[in-house]
């Protein structure tokens, strides 16, 4: 149980905790800036995996191009997750 | 082709800071083409309004600016914060500020400043007049009537404004 | 026999050829059949028109046999099964993953387990 | 067993996507669960080369010692690149859609079945 | 520099390079645009058939990308392991590009003519040229990692081609669904390559097929290879997005799309009969693609006979004649470790299967093109709609006849020379499947009577009276497809000897795709 | 000193988590956006930190691209969050 | 945005563009290459878009360019891997690399190295390739979502 | 009874993964049979010219796949165009 | 326990402190704008001192131990922490804008002179 190891450990669970709250939001834009927060958290992991190749390309697509596309797509649709 | 010049050597600089420590001529070389590039492509953006922020002068001073008045009245602006974030006592609300200054730039710089120090952070900006409307967190009572601040009433030992002024205009 | 059996197929065997003779053949008595025929029967005459008990020839839309009354009885038949499938056939993006993962989850237990 | 926390992570996050995707009627949010189980296999992968104490394989500037492995790195690159793509295409035509339909959910989104 | 060393690059990177030039030189002038496309399909028609000429002629060709030479599989230095992407390509490999260079072809004469009228043909010319390039790179790949890669170009390819008709969204909803689904089962498919990358730390499926030793994590990654890959062909329950993308995609779409699906069929074998092989326990995973067979045979049938869309009910029969596939390689699967069982009946269901794939792709490709064209001269999709068109479409009618008489295994054409050996070798292994497998022929006869009649037969109906046969080009793609339907039919022993038997035994024998890239043992 | 390094890295690791509390209940989207900022400005401290710890300079060139486009980012949510944008 | 935001924009704008080609340039040396460069600079011309309004931005960006761009990329790729079967290698043959003379063909040996920007053979002719691709792609993407939510307005229901 | 479908699904796949991820097969940060990536880490900086291992990977040994990879983003945006095309006033969808 | 090491520890030791006081703020704060304020100025302050932490280490190791790689890495941080604060004040700016053009008043605000400013319909037309 080496300290690499938490960090490793506690930056997983909030992966997972962020994926779960990807779930749960009901509102697509609160789940559009989650998965914003997600993609973060991922780049980071691949940090500590020795992968900064990956964690670029994980910041410049996940935090840049992503949240862009997805935020311009929930804008021009809608936010609600059920519409009735 | 004057904005070009000034583009393409802060870009050249920029470039040049990234790979410090491995400056070697093709290196230097790649770093020319590359900035000349990015000069073309941008001029048009980064010296829109105006044209002077390259001045050597000025430079230094916007080095000296944020290392020293800018940093205190950042320290004490955290700190600030932070005694109030511990007990809790907020008197929020929204003022005006007139900073003086005419150039994007320097309203750029003066809202920054003020939205990384004392408990101050710029909400809107009036497009024709330059007025910036200020969320503080504390307002100390009586004066929150008041219609526009100055630039003393908003920070405490160094007017930004005036620094602000100097750099950018 | 090996010449005859182009393909082959353990029980049995297929050739074009004799196949080929077979439709000529068919060809041929029919060309035969219909030489028995009418002769006195003429294109473009009033012989080819149908005669419907005197009436005006009515509009072709109606008279055409339409694709959804074909196969009725077999439909009604199997009307229960017909049902089922369809509403399992629901259109929705979300069913189409659902039948994914199931079949997934189905095909690992199955080779886990097995 | 705890070594293999990464794994784990990724069989979580895999999960939470494959839920995301079928329990859930809207067309972005199962965009956003694919998204989430592309993250995760990302993260297999990457964690799939790493090596205990490994370094990353870049030689500039790092003692030559023990590297982590190269290939699953290209291959999440690749897979990154190929997520974002997807996740544009599904994207525009969900915008789409709603263009047309008026509605995300993927309960209405069935004018095709049976 | 010997060209023909070099084929089985050109045959991907000739549709590539054309397709990157397309949409913009396609701007300029449509007649630039027009010719590209052909010359670009053309000549990738050339290139894989002669590479399939060469791989029947002188046997299995391995080429490396990026190495100093294309045959150097294995790099002196490497410790005898191969470092680089490997196109193999084996028998197999070269009668799927046959079928793809076919029909291929034909879509893009045909979508000449239909799409003239409309906006995007640049862009639309471009991806077919990129489907056509995913699907050849799918087949001919030998690297695991690639074959995602190049599943991802052609399941998006075809799906930005399915919503090609945007106007009223229905063409979208299809795209979505296609798009969706295929993405998520790429995922999937990904996932259970890294698991054999774990564990074998290569990604070329000769060293895996190698080495395997089947531990639980193996069948894991097959199943998670083949389930999203059952899903492209098309099988039950999976089948659904079939219908919705083959009936809104433009017609000749809907031709290519048929062989993009057998695909993803190809991958499917190739990893049951090469990668696992006898490793595997072969007569539980035959029994599973059996099953999926005949669920797909069945449900796919009886689903065509209400459907009122034609090509809709065309799908439902793919989704029905892809079960045929299915259930002739899962019969070769299965007896695949029984040596007697296997000579006795495999073989020939296995030849039956993947003859079966040819014809399919040549059959249903003809008949898809006819639906087109009655689509492009009526503009009704509607069954119900239609009627009398025999009388001043005749030689659609032909080709759809010989078509419909082929589907349903009517002889002299080529749907009834697969079909007879898949039932009799069938009706050995099991005859209760074979009897399903004969039902199911007739359901399918009679529903193309169906379609038929409502189609062409009937009196000559006053809003069709304007109707007039579909361009040249049109024709000639049908026609060249028709005249390859009889010619299977009544010499279907050439084909057999000279493709599909190669292509059956580059299946069943692992050492021989081994020694390709391994070099031989 | 990496040890210090490392615990810091731990104990941002764990403000990580008071911020996704917030991304989880800000009531409105606004809210979760400060949150997410706050996030970004955690993972970048992380990122430069571990650089030193990795003794890499390369690896904060990662950090530097982090800054940089998580601002884009925002400013895509911030812009779409207007109700007149164009 | 608010004229703070077009002015910080405008300042950062030609700095992340300098940093996605240098990330692009030094793909074979540093950490990123050709997606991670292009996608930089392609992030770099989204900031334009969201800082400027589109009625500007649209005169300035035309999606003419990024196609270009995207064609260039891609073809200029695609040339390499043909010249490899030119040179009598096989496609993607890397035929420049560890010939001195040849630009970016220096040799390097194993082991640490500071980092020579000329070596590396087509690799990093392939990035600069795979950079401009992927910019013109990736913001073309934008851009067409862009256009679509200007054109079909948002929903004013959703504010709140 | 899709709600039992899915639970029950979940359970199935989620045990698979787990039993996958925590099996002894694969074990995080001791990979088995590394000859390939050995062989790129000894030779691949001399044999491309680049210190970066990994870009020499994407580039040189997997370029094929890279190209693959830039062909799927020119789909997308392909794709994408065609969606937000400009229809001309003809064009009208055979029947509803 | 030498000099420089206290230094760096002290440092860390800011750093962190007002990263905590920053997530604190975040969670206590009642609306959006003080939130900011918490967010905005400490985290930034705090990933200031943090990373000067590391370049007071890494200079000391370019001027004492001969590290050549001190130099550069401290350039890349000091260039990685200006960027942060430029961007993140902004950013803050573009969220403060967007949740007052959504209609968000300051909570307990004893003063609110932007309500004057009708600047919402102003935007509209432009």
């Amino acid at each position: 149980m080496t300290i690499a190891f938490a960090i490793q450990i506690i930056i997983l669970t909030g992966l997972v905790l962020i994926g779960l709250l990807v779930f749960y939001l009901k509102d697509l834009l609160h789940a559009a800036i989650a998965f914003a927060a997600f993609s973060f958290l991922m780049s980071v992991e691949f940090y500590i995996l020795q992968a900064p190749d990956v964690a670029i390309a994980e910041a410049g697509i996940g935090a840049g191009i992503t949240t862009a596309i997805l935020i311009q797509a929930v804008r021009s649709t809608t936010r609600k997750e059920f519409d009735n | 082709m004057i904005a070009f010049i000034l583009t393409a050597i802060s870009a050249y600089l920029a470039y040049l800071i990234f790979t410090a420590g491995s400056w070697t001529g093709q290196e230097l070389i790649a770093g020319g083409i590359l900035a000349i590039i990015v000069a073309a492509l941008t001029s048009g953006f980064h010296f829109r309004n105006n044209k002077i922020k390259c001045n050597p002068i000025r430079m230094i001073l916007a080095l000296l600016y944020v290392l020293i008045p800018f940093f205190i009245e950042m320290a004490k602006a955290n700190i600030d914060v932070a005694i109030r974030v511990f007990t809790g006592k907020i008197r929020p609300g929204i003022i005006k500020y007139n900073p003086q200054l005419k150039s994007d730039f320097g309203i750029m710089l003066i809202a920054n400043s003020i939205t990384l120090t004392p408990g101050t952070l710029a909400v809107h900006v009036d497009e024709e007049s330059n007025d910036l409307y200020v969320h503080l967190l504390n307002i100390a009572p009586g004066k929150e009537q008041k219609g526009s601040w100055a630039g003393k009433d908003i920070f405490s030992w160094f007017d930004l404004s005036a620094w602000v002024r100097r750099i950018a205009e | 026999m090996e010449y005859m059996t182009t393909l082959s197929s353990g029980s049995g065997f297929w050739h074009p050829l004799l196949w080929l003779t077979a439709f000529v053949v068919v060809v041929v008595l029919a060309v035969i059949i219909r030489s028995f025929g009418a002769r006195k029967y003429k294109m473009d005459t009033e012989q080819t028109k149908p005669f419907l008990s005197g009436n005006d020839e009515s509009d072709p839309n109606e008279i055409h046999v339409r694709a959804g009354n074909l196969y009725w009885g077999y439909l009604e038949t199997l009307k229960g099964y017909y049902e089922k499938m369809i509403s399992l056939h629901t259109g929705n993006p979300a069913d189409y993953l659902l039948w994914l993962f199931g079949v997934l989850a189905l095909v690992v237990l199955i080779g886990l387990l097995a | 067993m705890l070594a293999n926390v990464p794994f784990i992570a990724f069989a979580l996050i895999a999960i939470i996507g494959l839920a995301t995707m079928i329990m859930r009627k809207n067309i972005i949010k199962i965009i956003l669960g694919l998204g989430l189980l592309e993250g995760a296999v990302n993260l297999f992968l990457v964690a799939l080369g790493y090596r205990q104490d490994g370094i990353a394989p870049i030689f500039t500037n790092a003692p030559s010692t023990k590297m982590v492995l190269p290939t699953v790195q290209a291959m999440a690159l690749t897979s990154i690149v190929i997520g974002v793509a997807t996740m544009a295409l599904l994207l525009s035509f969900a915008v789409f859609i709603y263009k047309k339909y008026g509605t995300l959910n993927s309960d209405s989104i069935n004018r095709l079945k049976g | 520099m010997s060209f023909t060393q070099h084929t089985p690059a050109l045959v991907v990177g000739i549709p590539l390079l054309f397709a990157f030039a397309l949409p913009l030189l396609g701007k300029i002038h449509e007649k630039i645009r027009n010719g590209l496309a052909i010359i670009g399909m053309l000549l990738t028609s050339a290139t894989g058939l002669y590479l399939a000429y060469q791989v029947f002629a002188t046997g299995a060709m391995a080429y490396v990308f990026g190495a100093a030479a294309p045959d150097l599989t294995i790099p002196p230095d490497s410790g005898g392991i191969p470092i680089r992407i490997i196109f193999s390509i084996d028998a197999f490999s070269a009668f799927m590009i046959v079928i793809i260079s076919i029909v291929g072809l034909m879509s893009t004469l045909y979508s000449l003519a239909t799409e003239k009228l409309r906006s995007g043909q640049a862009d639309f010319f471009a991806l077919l040229l990129l489907l056509v390039a995913g699907v050849i790179g799918m087949v001919s790949t030998g690297d695991l990692f690639n074959l995602f890669v190049f599943l991802e170009i052609s399941s998006l390819a075809g799906a930005a081609l399915v919503a090609y008709r945007i106007d009223k969204g229905l063409a979208v909803e299809a795209g979505l669904k296609y798009a969706l689904i295929s993405t998520v089962a790429g995922l999937f498919f990904l996932l259970g390559v890294a698991i054999l990358y774990g564990q074998y730390g290569t990604l070329n499926m000769a060293v895996i097929a190698q080495n395997i030793r089947l531990s639980r994590l193996d069948i894991i990654a097959l199943v998670l290879i083949i389930v999203p890959m059952a899903m492209k062909c098309g099988a039950v329950p999976m089948h659904m997005w079939t219908p919705d993308a083959y009936s809104r995609a433009p017609a000749a779409i809907t031709a290519f799309l048929v062989v993009s699906s057998q695909a993803g069929m190809y991958v499917l074998f190739r990893m049951f009969f090469t990668m696992f092989n006898l490793n595997l326990n072969t007569v539980t995973f035959g029994w599973v693609v059996i099953i999926l067979g005949v669920l797909s045979m069945f449900i796919g049938v009886t689903m065509a006979i209400p459907q009122k869309d034609v090509k809709r009910l065309m799908a439902y029969h793919a989704v029905s004649q892809s079960g045929y596939m299915l259930l002739g390689v899962g019969v070769g699967l299965a007896t695949l470790g029984n040596k007697e069982l296997l000579d006795a009946c495999g073989r020939t269901a296995m030849i039956g299967g993947i003859f079966h794939i040819m014809n399919h792709a040549l059959y249903k490709g003809l008949l898809f093109l006819t639906a087109g064209a009655v689509i492009y001269t009526t503009g009704k999709r509607y069954l119900n709609d239609l009627g009398g068109l025999g009388h001043t479409m005749k030689y659609t009618m032909i080709f759809f006849i010989i078509g419909a008489l082929a589907i349903a295994g009517i002889p002299p054409f080529n749907g009834f020379a697969s079909k007879f050996m898949l039932y009799e070798s069938v009706f050995l292994f099991n005859p209760f499947i074979a009897i399903i497998a004969i039902v199911v022929s007739i359901l399918t006869l009679a529903s193309f009577m169906k379609v038929f009649h409502s189609m062409f037969m009937g009196p000559k109906l006053p809003q069709f009276s304007e109707a007039k046969e579909v361009p040249a080009s049109m024709l000639t793609a049908m026609g060249v497809l028709a005249l390859l339907v009889v010619a299977g039919g009544i010499f279907p022993d050439i084909i057999v000897r000279n493709i599909v038997e190669p292509a059956v035994n580059a299946l069943l024998e692992q050492s021989q795709y081994i020694g390709l890239v391994m070099g031989a043992k | 000193m990496i040890l210090a390094w490392n615990i810091s890295v731990f104990v941002l690791g764990l403000l990580i988590f008071g911020a996704t509390l917030r991304l989880m209940m800000g009531p409105t989207a606004p809210d979760r956006v400060v949150a997410l900022d706050a996030i970004n400005t955690l993972v970048v401290a992380i990122m430069i930190v571990l650089g030193a710890v990795y003794k890499q300079t390369v690896f904060v060139d990662v950090a530097i691209v982090y800054a940089l486009l998580s601002f884009v980012g925002t400013l895509f949510i911030a812009r779409f969050l207007k109700r007149n944008y164009l | 945005m608010s004229k703070i935001v077009r002015a910080a924009a405008d300042f950062l704008y030609p700095f992340v563009m300098i940093f996605g080609f240098y990330i692009v340039l030094h793909g074979h040396l540093t950490p990123g290459g050709g997606f991670q460069g292009g996608a930089v600079i392609a992030t770099g011309i989204a900031l334009m878009f969201a800082a400027h309004r589109y009625r500007e931005i649209s005169l300035i960006f035309k999606k003419a360019i990024f196609n270009v761009c995207e064609t260039f990329g891609l073809l200029m790729f695609i040339t390499f891997g043909f010249a490899g079967i030119f040179f009598g290698k096989s496609f993607l043959y890397n035929w420049m690399v560890n010939i001195p003379g040849m630009l970016f063909g220096e040799a390097v040996a194993y082991g640490q190295n500071a980092g020579n920007l000329n070596t590396g053979g087509i690799i990093p002719l392939l990035n600069i390739a795979v950079g401009v691709e992927v910019l013109g792609a990736l913001s073309l993407i934008i851009y067409y979502m862009l256009t679509y939510v200007v054109k079909m307005g948002v929903n004013k229901e959703d504010a709140s | 009874m899709r709600n039992l479908a899915v639970a029950s699904i979940l359970v199935v796949l989620s045990g698979t993964f787990v039993y996958m991820t925590a099996g002894h097969d694969i074990t995080f940060g001791r990979p088995v049979n590394t000859q390939m990536d050995d062989y790129f880490l000894a030779r691949g900086q001399e044999q491309t010219g680049a210190n970066n291992v990994v870009t020499a990977v994407v580039f040189d040994f997997r370029g094929f796949d890279t190209l693959g990879e830039a062909t799927v983003l020119f789909v997308v945006v392909l794709g994408i165009g065609m969606l937000f095309r400009k229809l001309m006033a003809r064009e009208e969808e055979e029947s509803e | 326990m030498d000099i420089l090491t206290l230094v760096v520890y002290i440092l860390l030791g800011i750093g962190l402190f007002f990263n905590l006081v920053g997530i604190i703020g975040l969670l206590r704060f009642p609306d959006v704008y003080t939130r900011l304020h918490a967010e905005t100025k400490t985290t930034t302050f705090g990933a200031i001192f943090i990373s000067l932490s590391i370049v007071v280490h890494s200079l000391h190791q370019y001027f004492h131990a001969n590290d050549a790689s001190g130099l550069s890495l401290s350039i890349h941080v000091v260039l990685a922490i200006l960027v942060l604060a430029f961007t993140n004040a902004t950013g803050s700016h573009a969220i403060a804008q967007a949740a007052y053009n959504r209609g968000q008043k300051p909570v307990r605000a004893v003063v609110d002179k932007l309500a004057e400013v009708e600047f919402l319909e102003k935007e509209a037309e432009e």
